[in-house]
Order: C-alpha cells, then structure tokens, then sequence
C-alpha cells in the first residue's frame, strides 16, 4: 500500500505530525487563549511528536467532527487520530484502521438533575435524553432501552457544548454520553451539586489514538509512545527525574525505556531517547491525566479503572524488552 | 357649429389680468401635522398598528437593552464574569436578568477574528484585506481612475501571498502563466489563426502551471530566495477564514462563471447540453452536501497520493458551487443586452472572442454587478457552513471557545457578536448593490 | 352638437398643494353639458393636476368641484358616483396587459355597473366598432399598435357610459400616424354631443370641435375664449409667447 | 450557410475543419465533448484506483442492514430494528415535512411583510424593513441555532407544569402545553372509529412518532368527504359567477356558501365517528397524548419561514411595484373599488413577476433545511447523510444517493415553474 | 458619381427562408462599383434580409452571393473578407454604449485590422470630423442625439475603408429635423463615389442621389429602374399603389 506506509518518513520530511483532534470538548481538547492546543487527547499528540520530532509543538491539529474523523484519517489528512473514539471490531476491521492502545477506559452514563429524584437509569421509563449524534452513543443508548424494555426519546445534539445547553435548559431530563465527559461537562456548571451521574454505565468504551491500517512501523511508534507513558508512571518516571534517572537507575527496564541501554529506539526506526522525550514533554501517564482532567483540576475525574494495573486499574503496559 | 361658438364665447371669455402668487399650503396640508397624520393615524386600522408596533418596539428593548448596556467588559472567565456580576448588581432573581459578558469578547478577539494566525504576523491579513478592498474599488465604482484596474489585476496574486506566506515565486509564476495565455492570444494570432491561438492559449498555461510551475519554483527560489514566512492553512480562522473563503470562491468563480454563461448561451448542443447540467447539478443540492463531498469524496477523485490540505478542497467546492449562481447571473446580463450589439460587432468583422472580450462581456457584467454582489453575500454568509466539517469560523470557534473551562456555558455574547458582525458587512454590501441597481436603471442604456 | 345650460362641472376657488408646492391656485370652471373643452399650457402648469382633481384621483384642498350635481367629497360614494360618470383617457392608455381587448371593456361594466357579462359584451363590442376595431375583441393589448390600444382605451370608458370624457394628452404618447386614428375617433365622439374636457397641444382639434380653449399657465387660469378668438388673437401676453412656440414649431 | 452557392469541384481540405463554419462548430463540439471525457474518465478511474486501495467497494446493499439507531419523529413506522434504507426513508419524509411547512409559512410571513413594507403607516413599514434587512443579512445557521436557543432557554420545562401550583400552565383551555421540548397539541380520535389502524403503538419501545395514531378508514373517510366539499364550493363559486353573468349580480353571501359547503360535512362526519380530542397530559417525565411538535422540527421551521419569509417580503413587494401606478388609476378611473382593483387588476399582474422567483425561494428553502443537523432534527441528511454513512462508512454510495434526492427535489420543483412561466406568459406583438 | 463596370456585388438565384417560410425569392442582382441603390418596399417584403444576406449577418440556403470577387461561402476567410470591405449601418445605429465615440471608432481598424492606435485614432478623427462630429469624439453614445449617434455610426463604419456601405433604414429611428443631418452626410458620401444600398423611404434622398430604385414584395424583385422614371412611371401595379401611400402620406 504505496501512499500510507512510510508515514514516519512523510513526517519527518515534513517537520510536524498532523493529529486528528476533536473540535472542543474540556479537557480532552480545545485551543486556548493564545490559540494552543491544551488537554488530555492533546497530549498523546505531543507526545508522539516529542518521540518523533523531538519536539512537542511540531503538531498541527486537525480539529474534526464525529462525522469527518475517519475520512481524515483514512485519506491521509491527518497521520493519527487522538479523539475520544471507541475500539470496535468494526472500526478496527471493517473501516481499516488501527488502534494503538487504550489512553482512556471509559463508559457511557446518565447525568440527570439532582431535583429529578431518579437514582437508577432504570428509571428512565419515558424520558427525553439528549445525546451526541454520530457516535457509538447512539447504538449503545439504543440496545440498553430496548433490551430494558423502556421507552425514552432521543434528541440528537451535534457538538457538546450544544448538548451541555439543552441539557442545562431542561429541554432533556437526561444527558447521556462517556462518563468522563459527563464528569468534565457537569464540573463546569455553575452549581455542579444540582446534577448527579447515575451509577450505570451501559457499555464499554475503551477510547484510543488510531491509526491506518497497512502502516505498522508507524502504528508501533503510537502504540508504544502510549505504552511509554503508561510505564513510566508505573516505573516512576515522571517529567521531573526523566533527564537523570536513565543513568542514575539500575532498574534494567528503565534503562531500556530511556534508551540508556538496548536498541529499542533503533528498532522504532527512532533516537534512542525517543520515550525519555516523550515523557519529558507531557509527562507520564499520570501526570498528564492528573495535568488535565484530574482531581486537581475543574473536571475532577477520578483514576478509577485508569489507575495502574498495581493499584487495581486495567492499565497495563506490556514489557519493554 | 360657429353660431355655437359664439353664443357659448361670450361668458365664456376670460383673461388673467394679474397672475396669483404661490401661497403656502394649509397647515393640514403640509408641515409634521401632515406628517403624522399621513404617516401614523391616516386610519383606524392604521392607528393600531402603529400603537401596537411602539408596544412591541418598546418590550423588546425593554427586554436587551440592560442585558446589552450594562454588560461586563473587564473578566478573565465566566465565573469572572459572575463574580463581578453578583458584586455589582446583586444575585440573580429567579429567571431572566443577568448581564451580558462580553468579556470574552476581549479575551478571544483576536481568535474570532484571525483564528490561529500567528500574532506576530496579523499585519498580513489586514494589508490583505485594505488590498482586496483597494483592488475592487475601481470595479464597484467606475468614477475611479480605469488604470486602478492593474491592481485588481494584481491584488488576488498579492493577497494570496501575503496570506499564506512562502516565496514570492509562487504567486509570481502563476501570474505569469495567464502572461503567457494572453501573449498567446495576442501575438499568436498572427500565426496559428484567431480559433487555434484561442485553443493554445488555454492549454499551454494549464500545461505550464501543472508540469512546470513546481520545479520552476523551486529553481528560482534556490537562486533567489525571495519570501516571507509561510503559514498553513490550518491557522486560518474565525471571520479571516470567512473572508478568505468567500473572497476567493468569487474571484475565482468569476472566470468559470463566464465560461458557463457563455456555455449556456451557445448555440453549441454538446457545450451547451454540458454547461446546464453542471449548472442544474450544483444548484440542485445543498452547499452543505457539497461541503461535505469535499471533506468526504474529493479525495477518492484525486490522483492517489495527492492530498490537498481541506481549506483548499473547501474553496474548490464553494468555487464550483458558486460558479454555478455567477453564471446565472451572468447570463441573465448577457441575455439583456440587445441583438443590435451582437450584430454591430460582426457587421465590423470582429470574430467571437474578440467581440465577446471587446463589446459583449464589458456591457454584461457591468449589468450583472448587482447579482454578483448579491451571490457574494449569500457565499459569504454561507461560510458559516464549514463549522460542520470542522473548520473554525466564527460559529465553529465559538464552539471551540465554549469548550475551553474557562468559558464553559457562555452563549448570546458569541453569537450576538457574529451575527453583527455578518450584518454589517452583509447589510453594506446589499445596500451598494441597490444603489447599483438604481443607478443602471436610471443610467444609459 | 348641442350646449345645453345644464352644468356639468362646476369647480369653485379651487387650490391644491403638493406638499408646499402650490400647483392650482384658485381655479373658477363652469362646464356645460355637452361642452368640449380643449385645455392647453406649458409642461408643468398643472393641466394634468386639473384633469385628475375632476375625477378624484387627486385630492385637492380647498374650494369645491360639483360634477353632475353631485359634490366631490371625502365621501366615498360620492367618489364613486362621480367616476362612474366621467370616463378618462391616460396618455399612457393604462390598459390592464392580462385580459383581452374585450375583458378590459367589460370589466368596470359587470362588476361596477353589475350590467349582466352577455349584455356587458354587447355594449363593449358596440364600441369597439365606433373606434374600428372589432376585430382585436380577443387580442391582449400587448398585440396592438399604440393608436389601437388608445382607441380601446376610449372605447373602454365609453362602456361605462360617462356623461364627461376627460381626456389627457391622448395622443402625445403616439406616432405621427396613428395621431389621426385616435383623433378621427375623438372627433365623431364630439359630433355626438359629449361633454368632453381634453388635454392636447393638438391645434387643429382645437379648431375643428372645441367649444372654447382654456390656457393654464403656473397653476391659474390665465385665458379661455373661443378657439378662433384664441388662436388669431390672444389677449394675454404669456398665451401670446406660447402660442408662437407650438404654431411656429 | 449557401449550400449550393459551394463551388461543387472543391474536395475536403483538412483547414476546412478550422475555417468552414459548417465544420467548425462540429470541430470544436468533439474537442470539448473529448476533453469533458478525459476528465470524467480520469475522475473515475481515480475513485477506482483509491477504492481499490482503501479495500472498499461500490455497493449499495449496506442498505437492507439493520440501522440500529433511533429517529425520534418519523412519519412511518421505525425502530431501531428498521433497515438503513427506511431510516433514508424517515428522513426524506422529514425533509419534506419541513421543507412544506416552512414554505407555506414563508409565503404567508412574507406576504405579509411585504404588503406591510408597502403599507402608508410608517412605523409598520420600518418594522419590516428592520425584519426583512435583518434577516436577509445574518447566516441562516446562526438564526437557527438563535430560535433554537430562544425556544430552550425561553420556555417552560415540562416539570414546570408539575405540582400543585406549577410555575407554568397549559394555554387554550389546558390543551396546548408550550414546553422547551416542543409544543404539545390536542390529537384528533375517533371512538367510534371505523377501525383499520394501521399504525400500531410504537412497539420498539421510542415513544410515538408525530402522527401517533392514523386511523386508515376514518381518515380516508374525513379526505373523501373533504374532497367533495371542495368540489362543491368550486361548484357554488361557478354558480355563482355564472349567475353574476347573467344578471349582472353576484349572489349575496355566496363566500358563506362556498365556505359551509367545505366545513358543514366535514364537521358532520367528524360528528358520526365521535371525534373527539386526545389532550396531552403530564405524565413521568413528559407529556403524553397528543401530538407533539418537537423543538428541533419547530425552531428549524420557524428559522426557515423566517429567513426565507424575508425574501418572499422582497419579491412580494417588488411584484405589487412592478405593477404601474397607471393601472391602479386607470382602475380608480373606471370606478372599480380598490378591493376590486386589488383583485382583478393588480394581483394577477403581480403574481406573473412573484412566481417564478417564489418558486425559487422555495426551492432555496428545500435546501436549506439540511441544516437541520444544527438542531438535531432528523432529517434525510442526518439520517442517510449522517449517521448511516458513519456508521457504514459508505460515504461514497451515501453522498451519492442524498445529492440524488436533492436533485431530483430540485428538478421537479423547477420542471413546475417551467410549465407555469410558460402559461402565463403575456401576450406581446 | 462615376458608375465603373467594375462589378461590386453580384447576387445569382438567392433564396432564402426562415424555418418554412421562404422571405427571399430568386434575388438577382448587379451593382457595379460606384453605384448608389435605394431599395423600398412594404413592410415584412424582405429588404433588411436582403441586404443582411450580403454582410453574411444572415446566411442564405440557395444561389450565390459575390461581393467584390470573394465569394460568399461557408468559408470563415471569406466571411471576415467580405465584412472588412462592407460597411453596415443600422436603423438602431448599435454603437457600442460603454465605449466613447472615438473608441467606437478605432476598436474595428485597431483589432481586425491590426492598425496602430495612433493611426485609427487619426483616421477615426478624419471621419468624424467629415460627419461634423469631431468635438464628440470623447463623449459617449448615451450623450448624443439619434442624429449625431446614427453619423458616428456611418464614421465607425467608414474607418474600416469599406469599398460598400450597406444601409437598413437609417433614417427612421429619427426625429425629422435629424433626419436631415444623416442624409446629407449620406448625400456627401454618395458624391464621393462609394457604392452604396441604402434602404429607405426617403424618396427625396433617392431622387437626388440613387442611380438605380429596386422595389421589393413578397420576398423579390418587382421592379427596378432609374429614379425618375421609378417615380414618374412606375410600371407594375403593386409599385404603383406603393408609391400612392408612402407619398400621398
Ligand atoms: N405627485 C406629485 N408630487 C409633487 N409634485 C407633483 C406631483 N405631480 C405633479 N407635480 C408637479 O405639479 C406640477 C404640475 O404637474 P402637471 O402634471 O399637472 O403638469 P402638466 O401641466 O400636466 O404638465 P405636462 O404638460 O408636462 O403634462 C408640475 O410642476 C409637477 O412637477
Ligand atoms: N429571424 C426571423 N425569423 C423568422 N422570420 C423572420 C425573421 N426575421 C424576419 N422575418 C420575417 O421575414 C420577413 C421579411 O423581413 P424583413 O425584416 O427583411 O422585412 P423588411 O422588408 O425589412 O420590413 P420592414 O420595412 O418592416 O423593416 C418578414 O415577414 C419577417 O416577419
Ligand atoms: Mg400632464
Ligand atoms: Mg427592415
């Protein structure tokens, strides 16, 4: 497949990495002020870039919708693509593209207003539910009511912010879309208190960075820059000690991620230093998730099942050997 | 019948001895009484209206104008913007009341207005933008000097490279490639015969720009590195990407738009068969469903491994699709010209493209000024429509904006702004299109 | 070709303003029944205004017109008893280009005059003769010569039968030719003992069947006398300098 | 040109494809029509080369498979279960829903304003100068958007109108409920219904469509009977203007006749089947009963009627002032009243300058509702334009059928102003 | 006036028709160099199409048309021959309204036949200068009377140095006291020796200058003779009752 393999060569002859992103949506990613990319799908971004180009700003962002992210990233406009977008069979086998790995477990769930008095979305028998239109969302938000055997009326909503005003408004009772967004969403209310998340999450949704299919050198440089920064977090590499603990750590795997010692970046078709520039640019895992979306932050989201494998999260990176 | 004459002649006979001066009118006549009473309450029916449309006038302003007035300029977020309000005016009551907070509106200008562009480069646009305006001038007015004409020329080679940057090469060669179409034309004639001249110079500046223009570029760059800094096209936005988009879809739908009409008036059956469908086609379907072909399809019918960046893919559509309305227009200016125009050219000997260029074309798009001023405003309000393939003009950055935390909930503001926005440039150029109307109708003919 | 001593249109002291301008000032007319009255004056003197004021297509301000008895008012129905008794020829003739020479003549008869559409046509045609063109009955005006479609606009005013024919500037929209169709036509009208008030710089219809000529000139009435009387000797000065422009012309 | 005039001795000469005007057309046609080909076979067999290479193929069958996603206002039954080709279906009935109730509001408004803007109270004429220039001048997209805002923002929620002393109430007698969420209104039932429902309760578990029960019989039933109403009152109306030929008068109160004609038998059958309306009623979380008008379906009419209204206001009023002052005072002059004038003189000039850009207008309305995506009214591109195609990844196959259907929209709509410009074209010399 | 035997234009067995309806019948006809011909005729008798034909402005189906030797074929070097050496002036004048009167003028001589600009401009001020219009030369056509604008037309076409002047009713779009200036410079034109077809009723312009009168009905040639006699002594019927109307008119 002449025109998509050699993907890492086109960006480095270009200088920059072309990164599908969503249009805006907090704290996974929105331009700020002075016109700069900042958030948590953002940061995979930079961090392939800092891995590639040794430099994390050599990104361009492609903002896209729901409806154009695959065009862009089948016809070659943007090189991968870091918007909150579902692993399924079908995208994965059938519209032909790769996913490089989990950035984000997530699941889809309700908010509805606290005065609504409903506790379980089984009690949603009749409501008006407002929701992102082209996206699994809809599919799942179907297959629940049916298989529940309630009714609900559903209001399509192009973008977010959009849907966050009907909801707001009460031209729906419920709001219903990934659970992070839903978090990120309510923690910019005025009065966040009024709206509670209910318990169910009706499906899985494993969100990662993706890539064509037919380019695996270029996949593997995504696959394992995300797998980098998750175990970085694991082995203590933060942004901080990245400069010196290659050399100061006996830890062999370190040693191997840092590339103080193996060949691994040379395998990548990349520096030696590749993942020390990635983690030194955005920061491990957990410091990018706790940077943008964390406790610490508006959005307040909890690690939960993407906290490390060890601390009981399904974060898991394979051995760097 | 004379005897009549005579009997009715004598009471009938009259002559002036002093003429009457004019007087004014009666003050129910003329003056505001009149006025009012004309204009107000001439009846029952009209005196209503006119006590209900002071009623509506008076609830609606009743209603925006604190929010507008009293609005807070001077805030770093929304909840600033909250703060502030609750210091100054109280907590909110229920529904309704609040303030405006326009704040953002200085917090993000220079987004709205230029998207991405670099800040340090945002004298490219505007220098642009005066040239744009310097460049159709002597088109919109006539009264100006006709030598004026050598900018408009110029300026779409001058804006492009000062929006986009790079080597001066580029915009060079391609201004040089219709060089050579018109030498053709106007030296070749000679030679090759009017129709063969007309054929080559339409050919040889489609082959130089595609097989030479390139490396020729580059050849002249690496000997005469001339140029400014290059920007991608992915940091236009906001009402800079509108303009762009709008500005160049109707320059250059200008000349596809001609050969259209000109296509559609032929008596050609084969070009003019040709010609009505590509026009029913594209105004059949909606530009959106164009916008998203572009986003979606264009690729599939590119050469494989050519990839336009989507901004250009999105002037191509709205070129062809607005091509479609200018020839229309076009035609209809055509259509209006009398026969006698036609004949007068070929009773002189003039061959078809001479007559066209020299006596048709001039007298046709001089009447279809009006209609292209008015396709260009519905092209310029309809670059609101690249919001949904993802391109940030003005609506799709206020969504991009309402993303960030910090404005998170915020809503009229952006949108009151970019509404004025469209309606100040919209409403200017509708109201020169009328006084254009006017003036042709009242003009020569 | 008779004058009675009935009065057909009386108009008293009459002024008009257009906003400030004031374009009639203190007009005094008496018209017999059966009078044809040529009216005449430089462009802008107000002849038109005068014509329009007669049939209430102009309001004026101040002084009374009486036609036929009936006192124009503000009252509708006096406005409209008055239109239905004087008919008015345009100079741009103002046929209505959707329906056919027919349509146009009944149409005021069957729905003003509630004359029954069969009897409406009779009468229409009836005219159409007296201008000569029967033929065009069922053509649309567009189809016909300017001097054609000024005699229908005569023929459809006299299908409301108007005891008054006000007429203005008939002919000066029309080609030389055709003057005389429109003019032969007005002529047999006069012969017939219509009251008429015309309009026209044409002299030589003045001569042949006005019973008196009227010269306007900035609002006023300056002279009126008989058509001899007027043409070999007018009194006053301004009538004298007009009439050497338009004779010598 | 002299056919015979040609010397017969003279043969082909190659420079005669170029120079002889009876070639030359010829020449130049095959030139273009080969150019036009190349370009048309490059295009496809670009999009050959790139299908291949993206391992897809041209195939519509995607459309017999299950869609999987709901449409809340649908026309004909549909659930989730529905194939993707129905699901095109919905939308194209929503499309068209819209796009017939916009033009018919549109015509109205702008009619309306037109007259207005037209009108000697010059407060009312500015009124609509400021409707008309702003409307005309700010992008549909953002009016959208606006009126959907205004519509959310501006009305009760439904659990307004809970409790017991609910802060929003019900309008025309407790049978309209205005809500965020669309407008709730009275649906017609018959209980003694004729039988033969064909539309069942929705079944799939999405409340009821727009048109929640349509009783086949009773309805076919009421549309006869209102049908030969109407060919009554045409009757009466012919009557009555041949009556009016005859005599000269036309038969008092005859608007009244015309009028009962339609209305008294409808009422009579409406009457016999127990017509009788279904109120909406707060139950859970929404109304229930009735027939509801969804907000998107209603800001996006409004949007469009309004829009387009604006421009209808502008031809309307061009077309009355097309119409010279003369005939109106030739009309005075004939002692016609200006309801008369209005009616026989000026309308039926006007509208020969009105229609043919009004048919256009609507055209243009027709299209625009594929904005409907702003507001999330499910119209045929949301649906087959939209969520089939993302989630199919049939763009191609996809895009192709929605421009077919707009295009064919379009063609029919220009084919009818054809025939009507033909028509009425005036009769010239 | 000199009337050589060089032949101008020579027209063989000419038909012609619109769709089925056949306008021109078996046209011949001769005119030598230097020969003035005024052809007349009724409304709708086929001289426009005539003398149209000729330009090539029409194309005709049968016979043969050569003028000035070249014949008239479908040969695009032909047509553009034939149309440099003919001059055409219409009734409308067709001047060219968003070009000055001067540029009207040069843009011929400039683009068909490739003279410098300055020259044109010379010869466009000699010829203007010969119809008494030099001081308009920088107007525009809206701003001249039909008078003046139906001379530059006669300019314009004299810059080509057309060898014949073709000329359709060039008189009747005016008002009479125009007239007369576009005659006379015909007349002056005539006096040079240009071949000339003029169609036109102005019997006084063809007394005075035309050598032959062609009269056309019904598509052909009914008669032709020298003016005197013409006008004198018509020989056929049709001419008789022609001539009857247009000048007892
Ligand atoms: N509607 C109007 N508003 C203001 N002024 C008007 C109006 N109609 C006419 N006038 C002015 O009133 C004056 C008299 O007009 P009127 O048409 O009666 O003149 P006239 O004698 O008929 O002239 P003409 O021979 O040119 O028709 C003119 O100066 C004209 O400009
Ligand atoms: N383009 C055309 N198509 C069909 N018929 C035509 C066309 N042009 C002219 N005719 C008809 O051909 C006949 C001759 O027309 P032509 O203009 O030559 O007459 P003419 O002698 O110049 O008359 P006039 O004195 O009115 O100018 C007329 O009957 C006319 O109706
Ligand atoms: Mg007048
Ligand atoms: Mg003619």
């Amino acid at each position: 497949d002449a025109h998509s393999s050699g993907t890492l060569a086109q960006i480095q002859e270009r200088g920059t990495l072309n990164c599908g992103v969503s249009t805006g949506l907090t704290g996974f990613s929105a331009p700020d002020a002075n016109g700069e990319w900042q958030g948590f799908d953002v940061a995979v971004c930079r961090a392939v870039a800092a891995a590639i180009l040794d430099d994390p700003s050599a990104v361009e962002f492609v903002p896209t919708t729901g409806q154009t992210r695959f065009t862009a990233l089948s016809s070659s406009e943007i090189d991968m693509l870091a918007r909150n977008t579902t692993w399924t069979f079908s995208r994965d086998v059938d519209l032909a593209f790769e996913f490089a790995g989990v950035n984000y477990y997530d699941g889809q769930g309700f908010m509805v207003p606290r005065e609504l008095g409903v506790s379980s979305a089984l009690e949603l028998d009749g409501a008006t539910v407002c929701i992102q239109t082209g996206t699994t969302t809809e599919l799942n938000l179907a297959d629940y009511f049916s298989s529940n055997n309630m009714s609900y009326e559903p209001v399509p909503i192009e973008t977010n912010a959009e849907a966050q005003q009907q909801y707001l408004a009460g031209a729906c009772d419920v709001y219903t879309t990934d659970a992070s967004g839903l978090a990120a969403t309510r923690a910019t209310f005025e009065d966040p208190s009024a709206h509670v998340l209910l318990p169910e999450i009706i499906s899985k949704e494993p969100l990662g960075p993706l890539v064509r299919h037919g380019d695996n050198e270029f996949g593997d440089i995504v696959r394992w820059t995300l797998n980098a920064l998750v175990a970085a977090e694991e082995l203590g590499v933060t942004s901080a000690n990245v400069g010196e603990i290659g050399n100061t750590t006996e830890n062999p795997e370190i040693r191997r991620l840092l590339g103080t010692e193996g060949e691994l970046g040379a395998m990548l078709g990349l520096d030696a230093d590749w993942a020390a520039r990635a983690i030194a640019a955005v920061g491990n895992y957990g410091e990018v998730f706790d940077g943008n979306i964390g406790e610490s932050t508006p959005i307040g989201l909890a690690r939960g099942l993407n906290a490390q494998w060890t601390d009981g999260g399904l974060l898991y990176a394979p051995p760097f050997r | 019948m004379s005897e009549l004459h005579s009997e009715t002649a004598l009471d009938s006979a009259y002559v002036r001895t002093e003429m009457l001066p004019e007087q004014a009118p009666p003050i129910t006549a003329a003056g505001p009484v009149r006025w009012v009473r004309d204009n107000l309450f001439s009846s029952i029916a009209n005196a209503i209206m006119t006590i209900l449309s002071l009623y509506v006038i008076y609830v609606v302003l009743a209603a925006i104008l604190p929010w507008v007035v009293y609005g807070i300029w001077d805030a770093g977020s929304l909840s600033e913007c909250r703060e502030i309000r609750e210091a100054r005016y109280g907590p909110l009551d229920g529904h309704g009341g609040g303030v405006a907070c326009w704040a953002v509106l200085v917090d993000r200008w220079d987004q709205l207005m230029f998207g991405f562009y670099p800040p340090e480069l945002y004298w490219r646009p505007i220098l642009a933008f005066l040239l744009f305006l310097g460049g159709i001038a002597p088109v919109l007015y006539d009264k100006l000097p006709r030598k004026m004409l050598i900018l408009t020329a110029a300026m779409p080679f001058i804006c492009f490279w000062l929006l986009w940057g790079g080597s001066i090469w580029a915009p060079v060669l391609v201004a040089a490639g219709f060089g050579i179409g018109w030498a053709i034309i106007k030296f070749g004639t000679r030679f090759v015969g009017a129709m063969t001249a007309t054929i080559l110079a339409f050919i040889v500046p489609i082959l130089f720009w595609v097989l030479l223009v390139g490396p020729l570029i580059d050849a002249f760059h690496s000997v005469a590195p001339i140029g400014i800094e290059s920007v991608q096209s992915r940091e236009f936005g906001g009402f800079l990407l509108a303009f762009v988009i709008g500005a160049s879809g109707i320059i250059l739908s200008m000349p596809l738009g001609i050969v259209l009409a000109l296509g559609r008036q032929s008596d050609l059956f084969i070009i003019n068969k040709f010609s009505v469908i590509f026009i029913e086609v594209i105004r059949g379907v909606p530009l959106i469903v164009w916008l998203f072909t572009a986003q979606l399809l264009l690729g599939y019918f590119l050469p494989p491994g050519s990839n336009f960046d989507l901004m250009v893919r999105v002037i191509i559509m709205v070129t062809l699709f607005s091509s479609a309305y200018i020839a229309e227009v076009i035609r209809g200016g055509l259509a209006a010209l009398p026969r006698g125009q036609y004949e007068g050219a070929d009773s002189l000997g003039l061959n078809y493209w001479q007559s066209m260029q020299l006596i048709i074309l001039p007298q046709a798009l001089k009447i279809s000024i009006p209609g292209i001023v008015s396709s260009f405003i519905g092209l310029f309000k309809d670059t609101t429509l690249v919001v949904f393939i993802g391109l940030f003009d003005p609506i799709g950055f206020s969504n991009a904006i309402r993303a960030d935390t910090d404005w998170n909930g915020i809503y009229w503001e952006l949108f009151i702004f970019i509404g004025l926005c469209f309606f100040i440039c919209c409403f200017s150029m509708s109201r020169y299109s009328q006084y254009l109307e006017r003036k042709l109708a009242t003009g020569h003919r | 070709m008779t004058v009675s001593d009935e009065v057909a249109i009386e108009i008293n002291g009459m002024n008009k303003w257009y906003g400030t301008f004031h374009v009639l000032r203190d007009i005094n007319l008496t018209v017999n029944q059966g009078e044809r009255i040529v009216i005449c004056g430089p462009s802008g003197s107000g002849k038109s205004t005068l014509i329009r004021c007669i049939n209430a297509l102009e309001e004026h301000q101040q002084g009374s017109i009486v036609v036929d008895g009936t006192l124009l008012s503000n009252d509708l129905k006096n406005i409209d008893k008055i239109r239905s008794e004087v008919g008015m020829c345009f100079q741009h003739f103002n046929l209505f280009p959707h329906l056919t020479i027919l349509e146009n003549c009944t149409l005021a008869p069957i729905w003003v005059r509630k004359t029954p559409k069969r009897e409406a046509e009779e009468t229409a045609m009836h005219f159409l003769e007296k201008v000569k063109i029967p033929e065009q009955a069922d053509k649309y005006p567009g189809q016909l010569s300017g001097g054609q479609q000024q005699r229908v606009a005569i023929a459809r005013s006299l299908c409301m039968r108007p005891r008054i024919m006000l007429f203005d500037e008939p002919t000066s929209a029309l080609d030389p030719e055709m003057i005389k169709e429109v003019l032969d036509t007005m002529i047999e009208l006069a012969e017939e003992g219509m009251t008429m008030l015309c309009v026209t710089h044409e002299m030589g219809f003045a001569r042949q069947v006005a019973n008196r000529v009227i010269f306007m000139d900035a609002g006023q009435i300056v002279e009126q006398n008989e058509p001899e009387e007027f043409f070999t000797n007018p009194q006053s000065e301004r009538t004298k300098l007009f009439l050497s422009q338009i004779l010598g012309h | 040109m002299a056919t015979l005039s040609d010397p017969p001795a003279e043969s082909f000469r190659l420079s005669q494809l170029i120079y002889d005007t009876r070639y030359r057309s010829l020449t130049i046609q095959v030139i273009v029509f080969i150019l036009i080909m190349l370009g048309l076979w490059e295009l496809v067999s670009n999009a050959i080369q790139n299908l291949s290479a993206l391992g897809k193929d041209f195939d519509f069958s995607f459309l017999g498979n299950r869609a999987g996603y709901d449409i809340n206002q649908r026309l004909i039954e549909y659930s989730n279960d529905s194939t993707h080709g129905r699901a095109a279906v919905v939308g194209i009935l929503n499309t068209l829903l819209v796009a017939f109730l916009g033009c018919v509001t549109a015509t109205i408004l702008g009619v309306i304003a037109g007259v207005l803007r037209l009108s000697n109270n010059w407060i009312v004429g500015r009124l609509m100068t400021v409707y008309v220039e702003g409307f005309r001048n700010i992008p549909l997209l953002l009016w959208i958007i606006v009126i959907f805002a205004i519509m959310t923002e501006g009305m009760p929620q439904p659990r307004d109108f809970r409790g017991d002393e609910p802060e929003a109430s019900m309008i025309l007698g407790d049978s309209v409920a205005v809500t965020n969420r669309g407008v709730y209104i009275p649906n017609l039932v018959f209980t003694r219904s004729l039988g033969g429902n064909e539309m069942s309760e929705a079944a799939d578990g999405v409340e009821a469509a727009i048109v929640p029960s349509v009783s086949g019989a009773d309805w076919t039933l009421i549309l006869v009977v209102l049908a030969l109403g109407i060919a009554a009152s045409i009757f009466i109306g012919r009557w009555g203007a041949a009556k009016q030929e005859r005599t000269g008068v036309r038969p008092p109160g005859l608007f009244w006749m015309r009028a009962g004609a339609i209305v008294i038998p409808v009422a009579i059958v409406l009457i016999v089947l127990g017509a009788t309306l279904d109120y909406p009623e707060l139950t859970g979380f929404n109304f229930s009963g009735g027939v509801h008008l969804r907000n998107a379906l209603i800001a996006l009419w409004f949007a469009l009627s309004l829009y387009t209204g604006a421009f209808i206001a502008e031809i309307v009023r061009a077309g009355i002032l097309s119409v010279s002052k003369g005939q109106t005072e030739a009309s005075a002059a004939l002692g016609m009243r200006p309801s008369w004038t209005m009616n026989l003189v000026i309308l039926p000039q006007a509208l020969r300058v009105i229609i043919p850009p009004l048919i256009s207008q609507y055209l243009n309305l027709t299209k625009n509702s594929s904005l409907a995506l702003a507001v999330g009214y499910m119209d045929v591109r949301s649906t087959l334009g939209g969520i089939t195609i993302n989630q199919t990844g049939r763009e191609l196959e996809g895009m192709l059928l929605l421009g077919g259907f707009y295009l064919i929209t379009s063609l029919v709509i220009s084919a009818v102003m054809n025939v009507y410009n033909n028509s009425v074209k005036l009769q010239e010399r």
